[in-house]
């Protein structure tokens, strides 16, 4: 969900761009981080831990914790959380640790 | 508190851990293993921990071939509860001069005499084996599936256990001060948490071996190289093989938890204690896997530290007793191989403390080889 | 390879004060900032400051942001600005590394000035890693910064100055606070940020912790509990409260990896939020040429890092040969504010903190 | 009382509690089962003899404990689930304790869980050791716990969710539990450097970000160290994880 208004707080955006996930087709705004278009998106879970396959969602927002690695264009391990968001874009959950590709 | 023990051995690495394990199993009682801080917080828990057989003179091929075999059967013959992780992926060694590929010739006839499997190969047939690599960087290659890399952590630990549950004692977090000797002969161990009175002193402290030589007035011809390595994040399996090249001065392989660790030596690297951290070794040995192992390049380093080889004169290991000093033994000098000799140092350790006939002819690696000019060199490492 | 005089690491209150008073006094200086964009977490600060004037009172963080970007650009011939740029180590021989848009560089400074600030401390509790908890930090940025709900709902654990103020800002927001929640019998942050709260009905519970997450792919519901004085769970108390984010703010600890790196002394305070360097009085740590402010030399307000940032400036341009005749006047006045921050009941902790790190 | 809340008291257990001489030899059954009812198939189940044969079989079980082998084939056969077996030889800290266990999902071995007392309290924390559910026991798993030794009277049922918080993951990158932990610190590892090398915790991509501290923190509560005097692990470059093509590709050399 976007903040529609806010007291405080204007907020400039990029330009609309388009990008999958997981195949779906998705919008969000050029330069936003990754996971902050998923999220207004309702997408909460970017994936599940290697091992005990705990879903994860990001968590410190700044690209410290591990809870927001993704593959972005074939790219595995990225920190969804800080990447900024472009055109096109093809961002999937990763499978298991990640492949170099 | 003052104590008293049979054998004190000086060093909580996988020397010094496997030495224990091998007396304790021969019956001795009383061992006591000294650690500065806590097991593998030395050279052990900071090396790449490769084992290989690939070698390029007989004694090396045969120590570690002694220990690879054990390795294959250690979770069960030491009886631990964990895993020491060992994968047998092999090691890719790769010749990049006309030289090295001169040697390599000659590397696997003797490695063959000596019934370890490696082939020789071609770059197109190395590239099979690591379908990432750039070919074209290497004249050619040998192989050996058995070759393999353990957790140098749990491999340690498993030797302690079992050697704790024969009766040694660790005391961890305490430093070794000073050896006390009288007339010719070793009689105690000064530590920070009091006396032991031992007439036998196992020198297993790795990079401070020298130190500790010269505690009990024994010299040994070795010195401390800082080595610096690195991991990545891990990424799922792609690689089972070590890459290894000699001139090409690298090592990189994936660990079975998927992270990559890699590492080479320096030009510069401080021969003291230091194990801080240089810019340099970040910078060539990102160079080097980028071009070596171009798919590499999208692989983001996590941390980078170093640890200490302590190097003999010939690179190989010094497996003695001090001829001035009666109880003195040392088992040092691995040159950065000290941890797939684990196995091996301490059956040969243990046997020539108890005057048994040795199991391998470790003769030559006695201290005396400087002295008499008997070196034997190591053409194959990093 | 680069080199400059005095390299501040990181961009935010305490920096960019260091930068500007560094400059002023005419040394050269590089700020390395990991971020798009300068401010550090005054970017996402929308209520005011306390303090004094010249901490700029009651103006937002986000404008005094603002306020310090225009301070720097009157000295922008002797500032190169680095953004998008995190340095990665600090080596044995002083250089500095920095990964700036993926790229890599080296840059050897005289001087060093570390600024990087705090992170968010973590709460062990079952399914603490659950998508929906999430660090108030992260909170702020999403909500400030990205212009995105973290959630419908929010159960804030922490009501110290952060968890009472990201608490304010989810409301203003349009995102329902449930309750504020803290393991200790008192409310620790300001009790005006504290009133504001209250006002508008949510709950502050103290003597609670959260005892269990709820949900199966994402937060569905935490179970909250009362502990006792010695802040042990009480049998009993538990309850549910549903909602679909939790937001943990329990405090602050410093940056100080690259402190670390460097081999300074360090020392664990827990009143300064963790382990932070020794240093003297010109925040100079054990090792020559590199200095502190903020954050990273102890958590505290805005308002004193950006004093310290300036004291920290002044003294390092000073140690380099650039003398102007009014430094101990602008020293003086730097230790005069910071005294008067730090004075009176709530400075009380800080002073403590610092008594043990005085060189 | 036992009428009312349908929890025993103390007087009904001393019936039926083994003898601590008794206990301390090895694996014994415990019937909790005090009413009279026409109910006999644990007696069928006892291979031994322990149980004594039923007059009528309205009849509470008798059994006699140094006959009892532990075996536990009573366990799952007691359709008022009232049979437990406590073992106190299990290990020097804890007892085994096997209960029936009829519901889903069962519990995984190695897994922590909360141990429940005969109220459905939560008394201890208990880790399973091994999940028993052949075809002849019918749809009534047993569940081995291990539980401290002053719970083996105690615990009598579980709850998947680990109110002591032991699934509770401390290290994100290398998903190392609380419980996890713990053990390691039992086992001595007290520094978190070596918690470090024998677990991964803190290698990982976040560098230890998330996890150190937590670690401090439950080693200093675990052996009673302030924070101030723990060893710290060493940080080391870089303080990002960082491409190895970004750093081959930047500016190297003086």
């Amino acid at each position: 969900m976007r903040i529609k208004e806010h007291p405080i707080l204007s907020f400039s955006k990029g330009r609309k761009v388009q990008f999958t996930f997981d195949g779906k087709a998705y919008e969000g705004y050029e330069g936003e981080p990754i996971a902050a278009a998923l999220h207004a998106a309702g997408v909460m879970v970017l994936g599940h831990s290697h091992d005990k396959q705990r879903p994860r969602g990001f968590y410190c927002a700044i690209g410290n914790c591990s809870s927001c690695l993704m593959v972005v264009n074939n790219e595995p391990n990225v920190r969804t959380c800080t990447e900024p968001l472009k055109e096109g874009m093809v961002v999937e959950t990763q499978k298991g640790k990640g492949d170099l590709r | 508190m003052n104590k008293t023990a049979s054998v004190v051995i000086i060093g909580g690495g996988i020397s010094g851990a496997s030495i224990a394990y091998n007396l304790a199993k021969k019956g001795v009682k009383d061992i006591i293993v000294v650690e500065k801080k806590f097991l593998t917080s030395g050279s052990t828990g900071r090396c790449g921990a490769g084992i290989r057989m690939q070698w390029g003179t007989e004694m090396n091929c045969r120590l570690s071939k002694f220990s690879t075999e054990f390795y294959e059967t250690a979770n069960e013959v030491l009886e631990y509860e964990g895993d020491i992780e060992f994968k047998q992926g092999g090691y890719l060694i790769v010749a990049a001069t006309e030289k090295e590929d001169e040697q390599f010739k000659k590397n696997v006839a003797l490695q063959n005499s000596l019934g370890i499997p490696t082939v020789y190969l071609t770059p197109k047939e190395a590239k099979k084996i690591i379908p990432h690599m750039d070919e074209t960087k290497i004249i050619s290659a040998t192989f050996c599936q058995k070759d393999g890399h353990l957790n140098p952590f749990h491999t340690t630990q498993a030797f302690a256990n079992a050697a704790e549950r024969l009766g040694v004692k660790f005391m961890k977090y305490t430093e070794v001060t000073g050896i006390k000797v009288e007339n010719g002969k070793v009689v105690g161990v000064q530590t920070d948490k009091g006396f032991i009175s031992t007439p036998v002193v196992v020198n297993a402290a790795g990079g401070y071996s020298k130190q500790i030589g010269e505690m009990a007035g024994v010299d040994i011809p070795v010195y401390a190289e800082r080595h610096q390595i690195l991991v990545t994040e891990p990424v799922n399996q792609m690689q089972d093989p070590m890459y290894m090249g000699f001139a090409l001065n690298v090592y990189i392989q994936q660990t079975p938890h998927g992270s990559f660790i890699m590492g080479r030596s320096g030009e510069n690297e401080p021969r003291d204690l230091r194990i801080t951290s240089s810019w340099d070794f970040t910078e060539k040995m990102a160079k080097d896997a980028c071009t070596l192992l171009p798919m590499l390049k999208d692989l983001r380093v996590v941390r980078q530290w170093a640890g200490l080889y302590t190097m003999s004169p010939d690179r190989q290991p010094i497996y003695s007793k001090a001829g001035n000093v009666e109880g003195f033994y040392m088992s040092t000098g691995f040159s950065g191989h000290g941890f797939m000799l684990g196995p091996v140092t301490g059956v040969v350790m243990s046997e020539m403390i108890l005057g048994e006939k040795p199991s391998l002819p470790i003769e030559k690696l006695g201290l005396d080889r400087f002295e008499k000019g008997e070196l034997l060199f190591e053409p194959s490492v990093v | 390879m680069r080199t400059t005089e005095i390299a501040i690491i990181g961009g935010g209150p305490a920096g960019l004060r260091a930068a500007i008073s560094a400059a002023s006094m005419g040394a050269k200086v590089t700020i390395i900032e990991r971020n798009e964009n300068l401010g550090g977490q005054l970017v996402k600060q929308t209520h005011m400051f306390f303090g004094s004037q010249k901490q700029y009172a009651s103006t937002r963080g986000i404008d005094i942001a603002e306020i310090l970007l225009k301070d720097l650009d009157k000295y922008k011939d002797r500032i190169e600005i680095m953004t998008n740029a995190t340095v990665l180590s600090i080596f044995e021989d002083g250089v500095i590394s920095i990964e700036q848009d993926d790229k890599y560089l080296k840059i050897k400074p005289q001087s060093v000035i570390v600024t990087t600030g705090a992170s968010e401390k973590f709460l062990a509790f079952p399914n603490n890693d659950l998508p929906g908890i999430y660090g108030a930090g992260a909170v702020q940025t999403l909500m400030n910064v990205h212009g995105v709900a973290p959630g419908r709902s929010v159960v804030m654990v922490g009501a110290g100055n952060i968890g009472l103020i990201v608490s304010y800002q989810l409301m203003q927001a349009g995102i329902e606070v449930k309750a504020i929640l803290d393991a200790s019998p008192r409310i620790g942050g300001y009790l005006v940020h504290a009133s504001k709260i209250r006002r508008m009905g949510i709950p502050i519970l103290t003597s609670h912790t959260v005892k269990y997450a709820h949900g199966t792919d994402k937060l569905q519901k935490v179970t909250i509990c009362q502990l006792d004085e010695k802040f042990q769970q009480i049998p009993g108390t538990e309850r549910d409260i549903e909602t679909d984010v939790l937001c943990i703010s329990v405090g602050l600890s410093p940056l100080t990896e690259l402190l670390w790196q460097a081999g300074c002394n360090m020392k664990y305070i827990p009143e300064l939020g963790g382990h932070v360097p020794v240093r003297d009085k010109d925040l100079q740590t054990s090792i020559k040429g590199v200095y502190v402010a903020g954050d990273v030399a102890g958590v505290e307000e805005a308002s004193s890092a950006m004093v310290e940032g300036r004291l920290a400036g002044l003294c390092a341009a000073k140690a380099l040969g650039h003398a102007t005749a009014d430094f101990e006047e602008l020293h003086n006045d730097c230790i005069e504010q910071l005294n008067s921050l730090r004075s009176g009941h709530v400075g009380e902790k800080i002073r403590k903190g610092l008594e043990q790190v005085a060189m | 009382m036992l009428e009312k809340t349908g929890v025993a008291t103390e007087q009904d257990l001393a019936r039926v509690t083994p003898s601590k001489e008794r206990r301390a030899k090895g694996p014994v059954a415990v019937i909790e089962c005090f009413q009279r009812i026409p109910c006999n198939p644990c007696q069928t189940a006892c291979k031994t003899g322990a149980i004594k044969e039923f007059k009528d079989i309205n009849d509470t079980p008798e059994i006699d404990h140094d006959a009892c082998t532990g075996c536990g084939l009573c366990v799952s056969s007691c359709p008022g689930l009232s049979i437990v077996v406590v073992d106190e030889t299990y290990s020097e800290e804890e007892a085994l304790v096997k209960i029936p266990y009829e519901f889903l999902p069962l519990p995984e071995a190695g897994s922590f869980v909360t141990g429940l007392d005969r109220e459905g309290k939560p008394v201890c924390r208990a880790k399973v050791v091994k999940v028993l559910n052949t075809k002849s026991m019918d749809r009534t798993p047993v569940v081995s716990l291990a539980v401290p030794k002053d719970m083996s009277m105690t615990v009598r049922f579980i709850k998947l969710n680990d109110y002591f918080s032991d699934n509770t993951i401390v290290c994100r990158c290398e998903e190392l539990t609380m419980g996890e932990l713990r053990e390691l610190i039992r086992k001595g590892y007290n520094t978190v450097d070596e918690i470090k090398r024998i677990s991964r915790a803190g290698m990982g991509p976040c560098q230890g970000r998330t996890c150190r501290q937590l670690i401090m923190q439950e080693i200093a509560a675990a052996t009673g160290t302030k924070m101030a005097d723990l060893t710290v692990s060493t940080y080391r470059p870089p303080v990002k994880p960082v491409k190895l093509g970004t750093i081959a590709g930047g500016e190297h050399g003086e």
